[in-house]
């Protein structure tokens, strides 16, 4: 799976981009947040205010409920400010 | 037409090529959003737009479509930029060509209120102390909220106004 | 500021003009008016626009001055073109530049809301039938109403829509 | 008093500008109108529809019941189309 991650989210986590090998146990977007908030101390602090992070899946804006599989590209960022 | 660019553009020039030609736009709305040297008491030195090129191609596109559903519209530009940007920069251009000035206008307000939460930007500004990256504000949830109601031209809802 | 010419204007000159060394414009937000070639069924050759000139420069500026105590506006300009106009000419032009888009947006729509009850033009379309004078719309008088609420930021009523 | 005329109102009237002695029984714009009415042909038609006749004293729109005087600037018009 390709991640993504902006600004500040970004920041926190320490990485801009990574493929990584996604456990069999992760099929939401809610499960990929909290394996990703065991990762270390910059993923716990990128992840520690879920009430403030979005993702999209395959460029598209998605819930936490939303499906996420092995060949997705998921994206994590606050949120947007357009315009 | 999406334009996602670090240049500048000529806002003229632009606005010429929106109608020129078609001797049926009536009227032509136009927004342009500027950086200010202040946000809140804090002066601020320079803004940096980060974004998601591969979404930001799709997001505009899908705003492009929806408001020619919702008016009737000869044409349609979104610029905006990315990058370093300094006070008194465009950061982004919207503009909508329409028969009816009524249709530009509500158009180009929805563009506007739109790219405001669904264009993956996001905004670093430089103040002397330091960087400090742009919060989203409820009050574009609620502008935006505003054009929920599908249906050409639909009417904003008061309740939800700032 | 307000320009009553028979002469074309140059937008990108008008709009940079409008906020530039004025850091604190954040939003510009514009209208430009067009002559169409048609005019419901009818071809339009040209269209000639008549106006009582002591009346427009007060009418204008009574409208400046309204939108002024609505919204917390940087800059307003307005420039309304009278003579003989042909198929994709410039009519008028209204932009209003403030420190939020909200404001500069609104403001700017007010204004061409406004224009299209209260300044002193007619407009006289030539058509392969003649001479005709455009009637006033009973929409542009509603939507004229809907700016009636007084006050900063004043909601539209969406009862009074077209 | 200078009375202007616009739009259709100064096709039929025949007349773009002119200045008037104002009848002392004339005293507000409604009265001026009837005066207006009976005063040829032209203006007869001009002022045959009052529901479509707009009128600014001193370059300010007013109602029918606005006084007027001789040092009055009056103009007829139908309604405006700016913008």
């Amino acid at each position: 799976m390709r991640i993504l991650y902006f600004a500040w989210l970004r920041e926190k986590a320490g990485i801009a981009e990574e493929t990584i090998s996604l456990p069999q146990t992760v099929t939401t977007v809610a499960e990929l947040i909290e394996w990703q908030q065991q990762r270390g101390e910059g993923f716990a602090e990128a992840f520690a205010d879920t009430a403030v992070v979005k993702v999209a899946v395959n460029q598209e804006h998605v819930g936490f409920d939303h499906p996420v599989s092995a060949k997705d590209e998921v994206a994590f960022f606050p949120p947007v400010t357009g315009g | 037409m999406i334009k996602v660019q670090a240049e500048d553009f000529d806002v003229g020039r632009e606005l010429e090529n929106l109608s020129s030609g078609n001797l049926g736009v009536g009227g032509v709305s136009c927004f342009i959003g500027l950086v200010r040297d202040m946000a809140g008491d804090e002066s601020i030195q320079a803004m940096t737009l980060e974004h998601y090129p591969e979404m930001t191609e799709k997001a505009l596109a899908k705003i492009e479509a929806e408001a020619r559903t919702r008016w009737p519209l000869e044409e349609i530009l979104i610029i905006h930029r990315y990058g370093r940007l300094e006070p008194g920069d465009r950061i982004v251009f919207v503009a909508a060509a329409s028969a009816h000035r009524e249709a530009a206008i509500e158009a180009c307000h929805f563009l506007i209120d739109w790219l405001k939460t669904q264009a993956p930007f996001w905004k670093l500004e430089e103040t002397p102390d330091g960087g400090q990256w742009v919060d989203a504000r409820s009050s574009d949830d609620k502008a935006a909220g505003r054009w929920v109601t599908a249906g050409r031209g639909a009417e904003k809802d008061p309740d939800a106004a700032e």
